[in-house]
């Protein structure tokens, strides 16, 4: 595991990370213009939408079929797992436990990333469908979450539901991740040729950008840093906890519907992590009550975090466990 | 030149809010309107924006009675749950038929 | 605090004007502007701009009697053709003489 | 809807002095503050900016008397040697205990 | 012609542009932030320029003279052809009918990679100067048609007119394209293969971008199709049928003057297409009486899509009908 | 010399460098958006930051010894030069003196990269380590001179020293610089490969982005082109004869220290340069008394252009004249 760790600690993903948080934290000026932070991750989504796309052309519709499925059944149980940990257990309040449910519900492509550059630094290769999983998992979780929350809540934003879930379903993330996996299945394998070096995210340009970003990420969690104390130890715990149950969950049913090694480590990745980028002005709009702080800072400073510097390689341990 | 005298109300807000403000003010009466971002800061600390303190500054020149109505549908519907401040002043325009 | 009383000028239009507008104040004894980008709708649809509904926002410190020679040149130049809005209202400035 | 009148203060300013701006007014008794960026022109040719001619432009409400305190601060510790313009206007705003 | 159509739709370009035409149609709030659109033409434009001028190095003066002077007879009659359409059958006015002709005198540079990309993957790559030709073609028909407008327009914008020409002539694409080839063709061919894999129009890099650049010009030509009301059917079928005329006449010259089929297909889209970056400003402070929304609709949601959809394929028809 | 200043002028570098100033002089609103400037200098910045680190795995502590103490040599000796001279020979006030100490007591990037590719097209390679000399020759000037200047002004701007320092520390070339550095060296050589072809400061990304980035400091240097007049001709004269001495004793510092012709050039061209990101905000808040036209035209509009287009050139003559 020490190994796993360290190999995990010192990838340029995490590094980065690391440096936009230090930098934060002594106070620095220095952050990512908002257009080229946009700009990013634009590219960051784009890229991973077209080569799911260019990849699912090599897959068999058999071999998608279970993994999928196992995806959607995650996208249903988690937010409901979450929201009744919150309700019962933390006490919380409906618009709270739902807000938070719809970040766990859905998922960080980053983090999905930094899974999939761990995997297979570690010589075990996620299935190059992966990206299609991602795109299942972005937005049923979302849906799922707020409607919980619109119905138990009495107090609404006096907006439609069915006016964020269009959002939803229409914002960035989507269009991007969708769309680009369509247009990667249509171009074709020599159209794919040309413009792979660019978008694969193998390669040195996505790989460059990401660092970027990640410079950007980790002065974003730094910023939510002081936050921490706000949240409390209740949902400190709860945004370590929650990602491991959850993770161990993800690697399980992958490895049930056949995934490698890799594939479940990043499908439990994806399971663990919490979405912030489409997440939370949907939660923002359709659920006023809930508390940003709580869930900007446990998906951003607390799991996120605890994602990308452990989560990875505990999920990976558990999936060559439940392999063997 | 011949002016008329009109009310300008600026609204700072929440970044997720702007699609919301902007058709709002418009069923009011108001008939047009201009957004700048920026940021700001105030009594509410955390935005669900990803950049955090982020802000959207939105002006409409719309006569007094139109003006009243938007502070008071902001006041009901985002003063409770939203960062949102607003402010009005009296200006003068010319060709005040277009902002009726 | 000593202050005086000016006027302040706040022009939004299309932004090919931006620098046409800019000369024109001066010209009419601005000694000085601040100009913002944003977005905005109003009567006229349409803009010649690459993004549609971008818009500059054009402020100016300026005298009374300039502040109505630059509406009347908006009216006569700008107004018939352009997407452009401007208004005016008095504010308190420190250091009067900066703006004459 | 009932409004209470409040003074609002507009700072353009060289971007260098964001920082410290933002700092001095809430030292003032700010309670808030809204900051867009743009450029402009005045007096001073030269800025000390990687981009010339940018200009931060920062929105404050307050009471009358935290605006005089501003302006004072201003008048003394950065007009002499930076680019800075300030102008106050009175305004109406909801929720007046929000600005206090 | 079926098989040549199918090639063009599924190429990266065309389906990028439908994702975001697709994408305004359902109404999603996606946008590429507006520095971003603008580095991304500065880019795309600057690497044209480049590597139009690292070609010309290796083109003789005689091979290039021709079909320069087929280019600069287009760019003169090309503004005179539409307005004298719109005014004697269309009954425009005289400001509107010089507006939409400064429009089609100039011309669109992504239709230009579009046609070059399409040609190189049918197996016939244009001649590699065709960058000069475009630059060439860039601004006199803008000028001769603000100068029909201005002379025959009773009410005037109280502007120079040289201003304009100034403006038009100092313009972002002027510069760079301009520049580029003064650039690229300095820099030598040792300096040109450090930069080539970065710049070239036939790379990864510039088949990426230009991807995601074609998105947000779905996304503006979907902000115009509900003006395709306003413009009325005759604007509508002259979209469609100026440019075929345009593109037909461009491919017949560029094969007199001896271009090879891919260079006469390039040649004639590029007269075909109108010009909606440099155009519109210009039109719109030296012509303020014509409507915008004519020339803006005609050049981004009709001229533009049916170029690059069906036109460059037909003119690809026509100059292999015209060499055999 | 001729041959060698003809390579020079001749590079994309300065050839985008002059058309962006040549676009300035004939009036052109063309410049880059101001999120897509920041971006490509935190690119540029990033990049030299992590091969100068990645570079450092492969040097002996003992190699990097000389040359490090040669650099903080300079660092002290550049501001306090500087400012003598202009007290004691031109007569100028304490803040303005210490203001433009300030300026050349750091260091320009831009300036470094373009003689790093200087040397290498003159096939002498500059040594691996040198962003590491870059960055330790970054800010202690800067700090010098703001104490000298501190110290000796009795017109403050009633701001801490301390806080200005600290805002030096933490600025956004420091924590690219040293950051990236850090991110670099602890990579690994494997996790580097993967990255290089997108960071390395040879490869065509990096060059291709420079050149765009210069397109724009051509643009800026043209815009202060008016204020020459200003300065009058004692600081245009030192603009040029002060770089020049500082570049020859850069150089005899670095062939003293055991630097290669390479590494001795880029030393010279280091201690000639004059920071313009860094220096110009710090300045103006710590001493608002100095005249901002006299360090940014001296930075930017003579001593720039001087260094890229001859200095560079010159350097590298006394370096070799020194190594035989
Ligand atoms: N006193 C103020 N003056 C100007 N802008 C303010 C003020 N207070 C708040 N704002 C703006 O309104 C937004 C929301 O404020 P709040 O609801 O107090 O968090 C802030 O992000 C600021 O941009
Ligand atoms: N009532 C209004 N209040 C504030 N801004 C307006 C208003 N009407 C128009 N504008 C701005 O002025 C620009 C031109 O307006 P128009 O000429 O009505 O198209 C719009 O894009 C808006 O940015
Ligand atoms: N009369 C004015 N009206 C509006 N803004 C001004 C005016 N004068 C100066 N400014 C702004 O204030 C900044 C500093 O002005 P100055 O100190 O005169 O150089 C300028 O860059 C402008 O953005
Ligand atoms: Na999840
Ligand atoms: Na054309
Ligand atoms: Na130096």
């Amino acid at each position: 595991m020490n190994e796993i760790l360290r190999t995990n600690l010192l990838s340029p993903i995490v590094l980065s990370f690391a440096l936009g948080l230090v930098a934060r934290v002594i106070r620095s000026e220095f952050s990512l213009p908002k257009d080229v932070y946009a700009g990013l991750s634009i590219f960051l989504l784009w890229s991973i939408g077209l080569q799911g796309g260019a990849e699912l052309r090599h897959a068999s519709l058999a071999a998608v079929a279970l993994p999928a499925a196992a995806t959607l059944v995650l996208a249903c149980a988690t937010p409901v797992i979450v929201y009744l940990t919150l309700r019962r257990i933390g006490r919380f309040g409906t618009a709270d436990s739902a807000g938070i449910a719809a970040h766990y519900g859905s998922v960080s492509a980053v983090t999905f990333i930094a899974a999939t550059a761990f995997v297979k630094s570690m010589g075990a290769e996620a299935e190059g469908y992966m990206p299609t999983l991602l795109t299942l998992l972005e937005s049923p979780g979302i849906h799922i979450a707020l409607a919980i929350g619109v119905v138990n809540s009495a107090r609404g934003s006096g907006r439609p539901l069915r006016e964020t879930l269009h959002e939803v379903l229409t914002a960035r993330t989507m269009v991007l991740l969708v769309g680009g996996l369509l247009v990667g299945y249509l171009m074709g394998d020599a159209n794919w040729r040309v413009v792979e070096p660019f978008f694969s995210t193998k390669g040195a340009v996505f790989r460059g950008l990401l660092c970027i970003f990640m410079l950007e990420m980790g002065l974003l969690a730094g910023e939510r840093i002081g936050d921490l104390r706000k949240v409390g130890p209740f949902l400190i715990g709860f945004g370590i906890a929650m990602p491991t149950v959850l993770g161990v969950l993800g690697v399980w049913l992958g490895t049930l519907a056949g995934l490698s090694v890799g594939g479940a480590t990043v499908l439990g990745a994806m399971a663990a992590s919490a979405s912030y980028i489409a997440a939370p002005p949907a939660v923002r709009v359709t659920l006023p009550d809930a508390n940003p702080t709580y869930y900007l800072t446990l998906a951003l400073a607390i799991t996120f975090p605890f994602n990308v510097l452990v989560g990875i390689a505990l999920y990976y341990r558990v999936a060559l466990a439940l392999a063997a | 030149m011949h002016t008329v005298s009109m009310r300008l109300i600026t609204i700072v807000a929440e970044p997720v809010l702007a699609d919301r403000l902007t058709h709002d003010i418009q069923r009011h009466g108001a008939t047009g309107w201009t957004l700048t971002e920026g940021r700001g800061s105030g009594s509410r600390g955390t935005h669900a924006e990803e950049v955090p303190g982020s802000a959207v500054r939105l002006e409409c020149v719309a006569t007094e009675e139109a003006c009243a109505r938007i502070l008071g549908e902001l006041a009901e519907r985002y003063f409770p749950f939203y960062g949102v401040v607003a402010w009005v002043m009296p200006v003068d325009v010319v060709r005040g038929d277009k902002f009726v």
